[in-house]
């Protein structure tokens, strides 16, 4: 709520209407809350609205915890703007904590003089002790910097939901709708989206319908009514580019994505998983989509997964294989496999916090030299990552059109954050994307399975074409004939004719773009989700007059021609990454150019002011 | 998958010189299955022999169809695959006892579950060939091998065994050197509908000679093995005087003869429902008992890639055409203007 | 591996705080397990339990022992490596249906077959419970789930009738809320030499309740479950008037009275040397059979790690006692002065 | 045969003796010749006898090829010297062929002027169509530059065998015999060795021994009567360290170094591993030492390997897993459990061509990425590589040292070269090895299992100690008490304790020396199995007064502290690799220090000239 200039809302009869550029909250309660319900709701609400929007939930782990621990606490944080944003935002402005675990492990996040929320009526004794308070936040004082409401919600709500006639737990359970429409009334948004919601999910159970329908209405009234709040808020329209939008989480967006690129190929979508998080909900999209000739396939594990894929590629398949981390590092024999054998397939990595099992529910880019470097013998492979929720959409189709276009297996990286994150998407008309060009080989004539093109790429011949029949495999082959060969030179050969083929990737991708200058003191490089927490960072540093840029890379491997060009431009570079200096390790591996880094490793996203005070400590340091 | 041109045995070699040890089992399976392929009149241009790593796995390069050579263990998986991608293809998974035992025992498992239409040749030779002579998941307990110098403690795993524990559709068994008898049970699996699992006993010249001696020898063999026939009272034996009797539900030998006929002998019924006569089947092994040759089981079942098909269709079918428009505007959308 | 001072159910309890869901099956197995080690005098310090990932697998972190929480699927193999390290342990594997049956039924399988000292306990709860809700190997056929939004098209696996396709030396089954037969089972397979494999239907509260209803609710689980007794005939029914008969190699369900008594069932006997009864009854399934629990089968042969220790014991008495500088010495040397 | 001396040998009655200071020879013919064991004996002699000795085996692909071909030749080369060497040879001196197919394949390797003893029974038609030759090459004049022998060695063979009465096949099996006798005449070797290999070999079989005697005695004395060579050799014994020696593999050496490092640590050594070329032999010889309380488990594939390795580790013993390349990319996800969990533990990768299953049986070092960069996560481990087959034994030592002290999974590279390739060890005294000290926790009170010492190791407490009963995981894990633990700031802690540690071994291992000047115009920078050619490559080219110096790591990761000061004292730095640049990105990647390369991915090693060649273009471009 940064800036902020006062209004009076016309349409609302009563209290005064505050106008905001943008606002971040953060809905906070046990797992069993319905937490993320509530904050997926806001957004869609938001972006329905017109707002510009950025989310954030952050689940715990994956086993429900008993409820009221720490552990257990669900969040899901969302900022919404007149204006165009990048990320969730690094605080909240208000925070709706549903007891006491919840408050004590968000707390901290929201701003001083902020707006929190509370149901009291979880703020029982047994709670408290739950969340190791030894006396009641809502009295010891402690909350003092911070705008503090307090609501029996629990009790209202049970109180709203009577007409339902639900039992009680299930009236209960509608508190999360009341803490909405309490949220709702308080940034003055309408119900109508989260109505409808509640009719076409619940509408086979009418009881629940009404009971939530109840809780929401009740909600938003105990704002109108109750004399608690001085003010509400508003946050205008955004002025996104004209179109239709929808709201999309990285793993939808990515999932959409693969299907569009198939359909783009005219072939059949062939998605072969074993079930991981964050990864897993590409696997329930793409089921869900089975209509347009998606064929998913949930593997006896992550090795059978890429096999089949490399399996379905031969066959003729856009071919597409999903996972996190630990799967990749499964798949890698089988990745060696496919570059061997030069077959088009995406191994998807949304990468999650390591190492081994790790923190399986929060996000990481620690997978970057896995990726990149993690194979036995020389073995390369393109790399593009994904640098926001809707982006993974076009990630997706670009991994795929680079597979096929080049014959080579492609991997393409998202993270935890984007892959639960969501942002609006401007909604395509598919006519909008080119289509991808697929040629089989047909002509038996002096037919080669290894005879590569200007680009490197050998022929695309499948089984069920008469005359091309060959074999290939894991064993190094001869150039242009494919058969297995152990000879030094051609070994040598093969070699470099792989390397060359992934290198000349770059002449298929955009020339590298740098926002801001295109030289000056200080260039923030950044790769995947951290884009746009250093976008936004750079966007300060820029207002305030600091000659700072910033080069986003989308395609790790290989790089655009012109990086290194551009790195030299610049006094210093500054890599942003979650992880302990893995592209910083890179760029210095292959241009020799000495970078600092900005590094965490935390299980969640940068804030912004985590690289602004970076920056800063640079320039001052000058 | 027939053609018009009928091809001949010659038409499925391919031009790869072939390069297993003088003398390798693996030869006579190659023969065969060209043999078979030609017999058949099955074509070149739909099959896929997909393999793993080993001796035997090198076999996708000797026949002239698509092939693939993939890592060690996982033609299962690269076959599911292709079988996905393409349900029409004629699909063939070649793969040793540790290639499909050992590393690979998960995706044989798998694989014969869901039942996908491929026909698995496994190569027992009870040790691993390729990489010069260790023990093998169906090596005998005590064997000695490079890597067990003074014996196997590991008690063997029985293929076939295993495959009904995962209640495979089809499953038999056959020599390598029995040419004629491994034509037919290649025949039966290849018109097998569903998962065909096939164990060839296969000898291994140079790491694990005469290991299947006893099966294969034509001096001693008719006593060592049982060949079985639907329908047929399990009856074996040079003299064929001796038989399979059941005594509640274990298999005993029995002499024909002095008040014991045909009558009283275990009738072989491939196409029970319950595998449990095959179950017990796989259990008789040499000495104790005949080891039975040919189709243990061979049922029906809708395959996965029917399924898959099916299920593609009907979801088709009940959402209507859906173009990709539809699909980038479902759920909530708004509109900026 | 018991000790003087004997421990009760709350010396098995760790200080982690239990974090599964409210009402998961998990904890009454957990408190079985707690209950069985205090009763049989178990001792904590020579005990590991070792499981893999998934929400079972969480399982070693709430007892006092020693314990591996491993990855997916390896539970078995790192077990495997515990014991021979360390044969003197009491070693116990915690697993799901995924963890068990899907990424690790190979290393389930191979250690079976070896037959290492090892108490497997699978928690099948049909579905991928950590992940949210997938189907597993053990989902029925046509199951609704976030990965089957129309139906699984998969087969499910039987681990029963897996694990005797790898002919395991000791399988039982049992339900969690049936705790005080749980218990029963527990113990028996804490005093098996060798694998012990026990499959416990367990409650998935969240993303697959009830699925064994059948068979845990009292109202009607009599008629679905046969508890299984050694030497007795197989009989059933919440009046106990139906039992198993055998037909050829066929069960069927009768009724008993009118002229069938018990004498015509069948007799079970979980010491047979062949596995096939044992798997018949595995193939004994809701709603045609009632299911069995208890042992199936429970039979003695010599476990790995002794016969690993004996095989170096063997050996080193056969090469006599040797340094580490007889060994440098060893083959062709020669000197240079 | 570069430096020879003319001398007369007085205890042999005819023909001139002309002494060399080294001489490089190689039997080459059919896998079915029994060339590895002629090549072996050869070996084992000359090592006895006194040279220095350092051989070259050289396998076709792992299944027989049919007979006579060119893909089913196998070679062993063998260079025996008078001084101290560090390779097999570049060229060979004399080359023994056993048929068309090995003259074929290997005579580009002898140099002009050579010897070359061809077995003239196997010039048939169809083996010389087999090799392709279109004339034979006896008759043709191709074979000009050298100096031909042409011996019926089949034919001879069977006639000297004749009194042990064989059927013609076994008869002809000893046919390696023959060419062995006569090349020990040919370089004044005694024959008492390998008379005794053959009696303790084939003792049991008299009809065997016996006639492998005549055959060999055969082929020594048609070297002492015949007219065929005007002269023979000799190299004298090297000037050696005083001491017991004996010849070693590199995978011998290596399963030896295990069993003694876990003797040293009094504890029961555990390798689980699962076959692969060309690691097996490791595990082949550990099996035969049961004895030693080694505990071999062949597993059903690589990650059970390494479980099972993990779970002995946990247990309590010294705990190894070995592999090649596409095993070790199958183990890591293992790895990172083994790096979270804080166990000690040893992998070997025995390196081949890659990528995917690539040639099994060449050799190559591209895997070094993959064991430094190749997980998912922040997961650091310690690498070590060896340098030489002996060296293969101090190697394993040092990791299971390093590993046990740590508390750490450790990555043991060696590779297909130095796993095959032998030379002379001189046999330690068990005393001359410092024992490994293991200190398993044993107080309860106040145990925490990751409580660390002054290195970041935490204890090593054992299933079977009472009141230290604590549970492990891949989850991460809380500092010091090793609970579950999900927050940012210590996920953050843990991430940097790890890498800590890991940097922290660079404190326990030697300062990196430099071999020749300390600074100067070029640093030669090598790591493994290269160690021998760079070196001789140094060597020479320092005999020729050029300004080089090099540079052997031992340690990868981490690399002695010295390593940065010791390169910027170079004007160049040349690193020489068997992989496209992977040692030399890192260096570049952590000190950006610009470098050059010498790459090869040809399965085979450097030749010294390739190198010197490399040298001389830098050193002559300044
Ligand atoms: C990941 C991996 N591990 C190990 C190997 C080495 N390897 C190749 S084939 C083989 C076993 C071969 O045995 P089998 O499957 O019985 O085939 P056979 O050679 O006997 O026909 C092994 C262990 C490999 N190629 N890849
Ligand atoms: C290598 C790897 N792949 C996938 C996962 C994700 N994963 C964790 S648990 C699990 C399945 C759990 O199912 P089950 O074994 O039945 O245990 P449950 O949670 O039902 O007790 C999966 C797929 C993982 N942790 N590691
Ligand atoms: S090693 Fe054995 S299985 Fe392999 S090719 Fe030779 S004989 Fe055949
Ligand atoms: S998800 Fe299911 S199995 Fe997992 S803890 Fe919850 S109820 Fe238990
Ligand atoms: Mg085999
Ligand atoms: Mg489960």
């Amino acid at each position: 709520m940064t800036t902020a200039t006062t209004a009076q809302d016309s349409h609302h009869r009563s209290k005064a209407t505050t106008e905001l550029q943008h606002a971040a909250i953060r809905f906070a309660g046990d797992s069993g809350d319905g937490m993320q319900l509530a904050g997926t709701q806001f957004t869609n609400t938001s972006a329905v609205f017109g707002n510009d929007v950025s989310t954030l939930p952050d689940f715990p782990a994956e086993i429900r915890a008993p409820a009221g621990t720490l552990a257990g606490v669900s969040g899901f944080q969302i900022n919404f703007s007149s204006h165009p944003i990048h990320t969730p935002g690094d605080q909240v402005d208000a925070l709706i904590a549903m007891n006491p675990a919840a408050l004590r492990t968000n707390i901290k996040d929201l701003i001083d003089g902020g707006i929190l929320i509370v149901n009291t009526d979880e703020f029982t004794a047994t709670n408290l002790k739950l969340a190791k308070f030894d006396q009641n936040p809502l009295e010891s004082g402690e909350l003092k910097p911070y705008r503090v409401y307090k609501v029996p919600i629990t009790k209202h709500t049970l109180e709203a939901v009577v007409p339902a006639g639900l039992g009680s737990k299930e009236s209960a359970r509608c508190r999360n709708f009341y803490a909405l429409g309490l949220v709702f009334w308080l940034f003055d948004r309408p119900l109508d989206t989260t109505l409808n919601w509640i009719h076409s999910k619940f509408g086979k159970v009418p009881a629940v319908a009404e009971a939530n329908t109840l809780a929401l209405k009740a909600g938003y009234n105990f704002g109108e009514t109750a004399e608690l709040f001085p003010v509400r808020y508003k946050v205008n329209r955004a002025r996104l580019a004209p179109g239709r939008y929808r709201n999309l989480t990285g793993n939808q967006a990515l999932a959409i994505g693969l299907i569009t690129a198939a359909r783009k190929a005219g072939k059949a979508l062939f998605y072969g998983s074993y079930p991981i998080t964050p990864a897993s909900d590409i696997l329930h999209e793409l089921s869900a989509n089975k209509n347009f000739d998606v064929r998913t396939f949930q593997a006896e594990d992550e090795i059978a997964a890429i096999c089949a894929t490399i399996g379905a590629a031969y066959a003729g398949a856009i071919s597409v294989t999903g996972t996190s981390g630990p799967g990749v590092a499964l798949k890698q024999e089988a990745i060696g496999l496919a570059v061997m054998t030069e077959l088009p397939l995406v191994i998807v990595n949304v990468q999650r916090g390591g190492p081994s099992t790790g923190l399986p529910t929060k996000t990481e880019q620690a997978d970057l030299w896995q990726a990149i470097l993690g194979r036995n013998g020389e073995c390369p492979v393109p790399v593009i990552a994904a640098q926001s929720p809707a982006d993974c959409f076009h990630a997706a189709i670009e991994a795929v059109r680079i597979a096929v276009r080049f014959m080579t297996p492609v991997i393409l990286l998202t993270d935890g954050y984007l892959a639960n994150g969501s942002e609006p998407w401007r909604i395509m008309a598919s006519g909008e994307i080119a289509p991808i060009e697929v040629r089989h080989a047909q002509e038996a004539a002096d037919f080669q399975p290894y005879r590569r093109d200007e680009l490197g790429a050998r022929p695309w011949a499948i089984p069920g074409t008469p005359g091309l029949e060959h074999r290939i495999g894991g064993l190094e082959k001869q150039d242009v004939t494919g058969n297995v060969n152990y000879e030094p030179e051609n070994h040598q050969r093969m070699v470099n004719l792989r390397a060359e083929k992934v290198a000349n990737v770059a002449t298929q991708i955009p020339e590298q773009e740098v926002f801001g200058d295109e030289s000056g003191e200080l260039l923030l490089v950044s790769w995947g989700g951290t884009y746009g927490s250093v976008r936004t960072a750079c966007e300060r540093m820029r207002e305030a007059g600091h000659s700072v840029s910033h080069m986003h890379l989308r395609w790790l491997n290989p790089m655009p021609g012109n990086v290194e060009q551009l790195l030299r431009r610049f006094r210093r570079v500054l890599v942003c990454e979650l992880n302990m200096g893995q592209l910083q390790f890179m760029l210095q591996g292959r241009f020799c150019i000495p970078c600092v880094g900005l590094h965490k490793v935390q299980g969640r996203p940068f804030i912004v002011g985590e690289i602004v005070s970076r920056i800063e400590e640079l320039l001052g340091g000058r | 998958m027939s053609q018009v041109k009928t091809l001949t045995v010659k038409d499925f070699k391919s031009d790869q010189e072939v390069r297993w040890c003088p003398g390798c089992g693996d030869y006579a399976i190659l023969n065969q299955m060209q043999k078979v392929f030609a017999e058949l009149g099955l074509s070149r241009e739909n099959t896929v022999f997909v393999s793993g790593i080993g001796c035997s796995s090198r076999f996708p390069y000797y026949m002239s169809t698509y092939g693939v050579h993939g890592i060690h263990g996982r033609a299962p998986a690269i076959a599911t695959g292709v079988k996905i991608a393409n349900p029409g293809l004629n699909v063939w998974v070649i793969t040793g006892d540790g290639d499909g035992l050992s590393i690979g025992g998960n995706h044989l498992l798998h694989t014969i579950r869901r039942n996908v239409n491929l026909k698995i040749i496994l190569f027992n030779n009870r040790i691993y060939g390729l990489t010069k002579g260790q023990y093998s998941p169906t090596s005998e307990f005590g064997k000695k091998t490079k890597s067990t110098p003074f014996g196997s403690i590991d008690y063997p795993m029985h293929p076939i065994s295993v495959a009904i524990g995962a209640e495979v559709t089809f499953v038999a068994r056959c020599v390598d050197v029995d040419v004629k008898y491994q034509q037919y049970v290649l025949k039966r699996a290849a018109e097998h509908q569903g998962t065909a699992f096939v164990e060839i006993y296969q000898d291994c010249n140079v790491y694990n000679h005469e290991a299947f001696d006893y099966a294969s020898d034509r001096q001693v063999r008719d006593d060592h093995v049982l060949y079985l026939e639907h329908g047929k009272p399990m009856i074996f034996g040079k003299e064929r005087n001796k038989g399979i009797r059941l005594n509640g539900t274990h298999p005993e030998v029995v002499e024909l003869g002095s008040g014991i006929t045909a009558d009283d002998l275990l009738i072989h019924d491939e196409r029970a429902p319950e595998p449990t006569l095959a179950y017990l089947l796989s259990r008789m092994r040499h000495p104790e008992f005949p080891e039975p040759m040919g189709v243990y089981r061979a049922i029906q079942l809708p395959t996965y890639e029917n399924l898959l098909v099916d299920q593609i269709a009907a979801v088709s079918q009940k959402l209507g055409p859906r173009s990709l428009d539809d699909l980038f505007n479902e759920g909530d959308t708004w509109v900026v203007d």
